[in-house]
């Protein structure tokens, strides 16, 4: 009874009903998803979009995976995770960001240096989760560090107060595009330290998750909502104010306010990861998804290697 | 009098540990917060409060029936007591917090997600101190009201209810704060709107006073109930010390 | 009315038992004294027939039927007062009114009229907090007397009364016996008072007690106070309070 | 005797019941993500037992032992404090209303500030959430003593204190231990949320790393360890309980 | 020892005043005995003279202090037992000696020494709960004579004792009172106790109550019952009775 394999009901007027789980607050990055929302492209599709903020990031693969929502917004790391290691019937259909949005950051008082080798006996702060702890360590050991020359604090998900309180010298988890960029507005000075130029293979920063069972049912509705979104994010990229304007329009709410100067530094920071030479919007290939895999086996993340179409679908949608 | 005159020194203690940190992110000072509450007054008041106020009240409004409920039944028989109570404590040890992901997969984010947050955390103080009040009742009494031939209902109503009133209201006294805090922790598991949800977006601002902002509100709401209970206090359990 | 029949009792945490095998009778309309050393089970009875306390053995019948069956309504005025401190004085003895649902304004009236006859007119809306000890225990007879029963067991009922309150108490106790034929059963450690009211007298003695000495009070229906004065009752009276100090002394 | 057995044997069934029927709603759901059964989060405890037994149990312990006793002697003194000194109370008993009122974790920033991320940050918001039902309950119990007692025992000269340890405290035992029934699973579960707040070790670390890994079994298994501590504790109240408030209810 | 001056007294929420520019002497040494009507404020002059109430006009002196400048310690009965019920009865009558400090041992023996000497010899142990009504009634009297204090104030100590149990407390006050010489203010509603027992016997009467109408008994200092069967004491019985009853006619 819990919908598990659902595709969405269809409404009065015979759409079908999508929900959207998001994978944090609306920013910059969703205003693909708003765009077409805007301009009817969902509609135009046969869909109604819902689109939800979570709670908790793991939110929105365990929507997706008991059918409470149709698509949900995830990492790669997470999503792997849920199939390899707790079966869940859920797989990545299109890339949001083409390049990893997570890193490091320290202050620059602490002058940690680009090389690591300072980070000999410092603090690392991070979320608890085994994720970043992963990456960090890896990070780490590219560097030449062995696990007893520093030392991981769990800091609950403060992460910016437990950096700007100085309890530890280095945090590990932030996004590029929003606690680098609020930190800095707020006057901070930082160095920000892409885990993957430490070793940590590039892979997707976000991506759209469904559940496999409601994909086979009805492959053509997911299809449309990619196209879709594919035409919000080209309105995305071609006019700056006109999305920033949306945002500030329909992302903003006495709940949710958001600034405009903060989500234009999001937005500059943005584009060049959702669209890179190598890769459009959305795209994903093999082997990126198979360097990720086999990494995480390599970490001892996963306790099996996959192959890529165990965690992702490449839908044609033309 | 005393009141007032500890909460301006504490305030000021406050302000001047604020502006000495300096901080302003994790240790707003009081003058900031009030003057964010100001800015922010309309959101605040007629938006957020609003939605808070209904979880609130409906949490805490089914925690009491609840809670009631059980410290009747609990009170009847100790089979029902040997039965209930462990459950009770189950239910009570699991940390609302930990369990959430499971409430959001159940209930999703609706209302009844974060009112069952409020029913669980409050229901067990009232219920237990209900629970003790009926123990508690005087047995005289209660032999008393036997020899008049009061059925079961009649003792229950005029004995029982008036005894354990004053340590009912003990418990609601004790729960209230817990009501209010817990629907802003309610809203962080899985809601659009609310003080609890605006406190912990502000967070992700780093806007000090945006985090406090909220809270004073929830502090303003949580006086005004707490001084409606003190005056149930005065009223129905001034009997309180004759039982 | 009443009926011990061999009953035997002993309080879990006493070393001696209380009664063995005791056995006494009050017929209906009577008007019986229990008279006792302090401490020697007036109050147990009581307790007994009311089934708080389950006897170890025998039966305890009132109106013919086993009070191990279910509740006796009675009229029962405890030692200590027990009013609801929550209650005002007029509440507390509508409390058994209301219990046999009695309309509203019925109560209110009779419950009146009671606290007027007890010397508390104009008292109705005061809580127990705010009277005298005597006034409590005038108010608790109150109650007693508005539960309407046909059996009132009285414990002490005007222990706490001095002696001009407690003649009128008594005179219109027994004046309520007469008219309303109601059974009466009295505990009192005041034989004076037990021979003025009570046409038998039970003398409680002995641990465990086995039996009750049974005594009539040689006067009739009718009474006076100067009926306390003649050689009968005064012998009496000096034979049942040698008793006492005969108990008291072993 | 053989009622209690019985008793205490259909409590047992009851919760056996319970379990069942939560094992065959999580076996028809079939979702381990979506409902665990019990089977799930024992075999989950069984793998990591050595984890959560040698490291987490005795980290969380730590906190709700050295929390959970601060807490009720901090509530304890608050009461105190309160019921001692007019003043204090009306200047007090708003703010502590009031600290209750935060969420911990808007204060959490302030906490982490101060302590860090030790020991001490987490002893600290188990304080914070668990001494008010004590002070509630305690001053509410101390102003249960019965003024009259009050009153005797000042004619004999007694001091504030003495007043306190000899009447107002034992009175107020009954709430106290209302209040200690009730912090015994708030200690737990505060140590299980202060652990979320940045812990190294700990049930809650251990519950909350599970959830961001999307393991439920891995989730409930440390809050059962919690739960059955919580049990154990309660227990061992009852029979205190049981010993120190015989008196409850005369 | 004991001086009203001029005394007013309402309680708040009384119509009319009780007391108005009342004032009496009790000397040291003396026995003397308040009579009066249930309701008349005996009690309340005892609640004045241990300060628990305020006069509206007019000094209270004990021992020759202002009572308002600070507690005076005396040796109060009030007219409910007000045991402690989690204290045993030996541990009641302890009481007043662990305020006062006397050591352990010794207030083991004096307890359980003044409770054999009410005739509750080898009850020590025992809770209030498991004791009748006159049982309470001494345990409390034992706590009272344990103060050791040298002013009593009994507020109707014997009223729910037979006339046996009474007889003997009676004759062991008066022992007490003739060889420790201490000074005894004494509420009864029985005028043949009060008779019995005091040198002086005030009667308090009217609302608001003006004076109280001090009677001498004429009897010595050695008194023995038959006393009581004088003529002079027999006429003043009745003259008593007399007032007081016209008192209540009002
Ligand atoms: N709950 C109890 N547990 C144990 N013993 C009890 C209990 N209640 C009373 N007793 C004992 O039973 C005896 C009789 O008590 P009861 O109250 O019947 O006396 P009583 O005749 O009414 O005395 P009094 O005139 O003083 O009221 C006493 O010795 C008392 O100690
Ligand atoms: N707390 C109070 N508030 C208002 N009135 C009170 C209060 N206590 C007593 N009274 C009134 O004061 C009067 C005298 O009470 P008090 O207790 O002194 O009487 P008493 O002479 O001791 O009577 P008794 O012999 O019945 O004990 C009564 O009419 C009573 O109603
Ligand atoms: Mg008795
Ligand atoms: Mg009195």
């Amino acid at each position: 009874g819990t919908g598990s394999g659902s595709s969405g009901k269809k409404t009065k007027d015979g759409l079908k009903e999508v929900d959207v789980v998001l994978d944090w607050y609306p920013n910059a990055v969703h205003s693909f998803l708003y765009w077409a929302q805007e301009k009817g492209y969902f509609r135009k599709e046969g869909l109604k979009v819902k689109i939800i903020s979570p709670a908790e990031s793991v939110d929105a693969i365990n929507f997706v995976a008991s059918g409470k929502a149709q698509v949900g917004i995830s990492y790669p790391i997470d999503t792997i995770n849920a199939v390899v290691n707790k079966h869940m019937p859920v797989k990545a259909i299109g890339a949001v960001t083409q390049k990893q949005m997570v890193v490091m950051i320290s202050l620059q008082s602490n002058s940690i240096t680009k090389d690591f080798k300072t980070l000999k006996g410092k603090k690392i702060g991070y979320d608890g989760t085994n994720d970043s702890k992963v990456q960090i360590q890896a990070a780490a050991s590219y560097a030449g560090l062995k696990p007893e020359d520093y030392e991981l604090v769990d800091v609950g998900f403060d992460l910016t107060t437990a950096l700007t309180s100085k309890k530890v010298d280095i945090v590990g988890g932030p996004m590029i595009n929003d606690e680098v960029i609020t930190l800095r507005n707020k006057g901070y000075k930082i160095n920000v330290f892409p885990y993957t130029d430490y070793g940590v293979p590039e892979c997707y920063g976000l991506v759209l998750d469904v559940n496999s069972e409601a994909y086979e049912k009805d492959p053509e509705m997911y299809k449309g909502f990619l196209r879709a979104c594919r035409k919000g994010f080209r309105d995305m990229k071609s006019d700056e104010n006109g999305t920033l304007d949306l945002i500030m329009k329909r992302m903003s709410s006495d709940s949710n306010p958001l600034n405009r100067k903060q989500q234009k530094g999001s937005y500059e920071t943005l584009l060049p990861y959702m669209e890179t030479k190598d890769g459009n919007f959305l795209t994903m290939n093999d082997a990126t998804w198979n360097a990720f895999i086999k990494w995480m086996k390599q970490q001892g993340v996963t306790k099996e290697l996959c192959k890529p179409s165990d965690v992702m679908i490449k839908p044609d949608f033309r | 009098m005393p009141a007032a005159f500890l909460l301006l020194a504490v305030l000021v203690i406050w302000q001047i540990a604020a502006d000495i940190i300096r901080i302003p992110h994790i240790l707003p000072g009081p003058s900031a917060i009030i003057a964010k509450t100001w800015a922010l007054r309309r959101t605040l008041f007629l938006v957020q409060l609003p939605y808070t106020f209904f979880s609130v009240l409906a949490g805490w409004g089914l925690a009491i029936l609840f809670a009631v409920l059980l410290a009747v039944l609990m009170s009847r028989s100790s089979l029902l007591e040997d039965m209930i109570y462990p459950v009770l404590l189950v239910i009570q040890t699991v940390p609302v917090m930990c369990i959430a992901p499971l409430f959001v997969l159940w209930f999703g984010y609706t209302a009844s997600g974060r009112i069952l947050v409020i029913v669980l955390s409050t229901f067990f103080g009232i219920a237990l101190n209900t629970f003790d009040g009926f123990r508690e009742v005087d047995r005289g009494r209660m032999e008393l009201m036997e020899s008049f031939g009061a059925g079961r209902l009649q003792i229950f109503l005029r004995l029982e209810v008036p005894s354990a009133l004053p340590r009912f209201l003990t418990g609601l006294k004790m729960t209230l704060p817990w009501a209010v805090v817990d629907s802003a922790v309610a809203e962080w598991l899985g809601a659009t709107r609310g003080l609890g949800y605006f406190s912990k977006r502000m967070v992700t601002h780093m806007d000090g006073p945006g985090v406090f902002a909220p809270i004073l509100v929830l502090c303003l709401v949580t006086i005004a109930g707490m001084a409606v209970i003190d005056l149930l206090d005065r009223r129905i359990a001034g009997h309180r010390s004759a039982l | 009315m009443l009926t011990f029949d061999h009953v035997s009792f002993q309080y879990e945490t006493d070393r001696e038992a209380m009664f063995r095998d005791l056995s006494f009778r009050v017929e209906e309309g009577e008007f019986v004294s229990i008279i006792g050393a302090s401490g020697s089970g007036k109050t147990t009875i009581f307790r007994l027939i009311n089934h708080f306390l389950i006897p170890d053995g025998g039966r305890i019948l009132v109106r013919d039927r086993d009070v191990a069956e279910g509740a006796v309504s009675v009229g029962y005025m405890p030692q200590q007062d027990m009013l609801f401190p929550w209650r005002t004085a007029a509440r507390n003895v509508m409390l058994p009114m209301q219990v046999h649902g009695v309309p509203k304004d019925r109560q209110k009236k009779e419950a009146s009229a009671l606290l007027e006859r007890v010397g508390l007119g104009g008292m109705d809306d005061r809580k127990p907090a705010e009277l005298s000890g005597g006034m409590r225990q005038r108010v608790a007879f109150a109650r007693t007397l508005a539960t309407g029963s046909d059996l009132l067991l009285l414990d002490e009922p005007f222990s706490a009364l001095d002696s001009i309150t407690r003649i009128s108490m008594q005179e219109w106790l027994r004046e309520q016996w007469r008219t309303l034929g109601k059974t009466i059963v009295f505990i009192t450690h005041d034989v004076e008072e037990a021979l003025f009211l009570s046409g038998r007298i039970l003398v409680l003695r002995g641990r465990p007690a086995t039996h009750m000495d049974s005594v009539t009070v040689p006067a009739g229906p009718d009474r006076t106070r100067e009926m306390l004065l003649t050689p009968e009752v005064t012998d009496l009276k000096n034979r049942l309070i040698r008793e006492l100090r005969e108990e008291a002394g072993r | 005797m053989r009622g209690k057995t019985v008793r205490k044997l259909s409590a047992w069934l009851f919760g056996a019941a319970l379990i069942a029927l939560w094992e065959i709603a999580a076996v028809s759901v079939d979702r381990v993500y979506l409902l665990p059964g019990p089977a799930d989060v024992i075999r989950s405890l069984l793998l990591n037992r050595k984890e959560i037994f040698l490291v987490h149990l005795p980290a969380t312990m730590e906190v709700v032992a050295v929390g959970g006793a601060l807490s009720i002697l901090v509530g304890a003194l608050f009461a105190v404090m309160m019921d001692l000194f007019g003043p204090v109370r009306k200047a007090l008993y708003p703010l502590l209303t009031l600290s209750q009122a935060i969420p911990v974790m808007c204060l959490a920033p302030v906490f982490v500030l101060w302590f860090g991320y030790t020991t001490a940050m987490r002893v600290v918001v188990v304080i914070l959430t668990n001494f008010f039902p004590v002070t509630i309950n305690l001053y509410d119990g101390l102003r249960s003593a019965r003024p009259e007692r009050m009153e005797l025992m000042k004619t004999w000269g007694a001091t504030k204190g003495q007043i306190f340890r000899l009447l107002r405290f034992p009175s107020s035992l009954p709430y106290l231990f209302t209040a200690l029934r009730i912090a015994v699973p708030w200690s737990v579960i505060a140590a299980a949320v202060a652990e979320w707040l940045g812990a190294p070790a700990g049930l809650g670390f251990y519950s909350r790393y599970c959830m961001m890994d999307m393991d439920a079994p891995g989730l409930l298994a440390p809050l059962l360890v919690l739960t059955v501590i919580a049990l154990l504790l309660n227990g061992i109240l009852k029979v205190l309980e049981r010993r120190i408030v015989s008196w409850r209810g005369q």
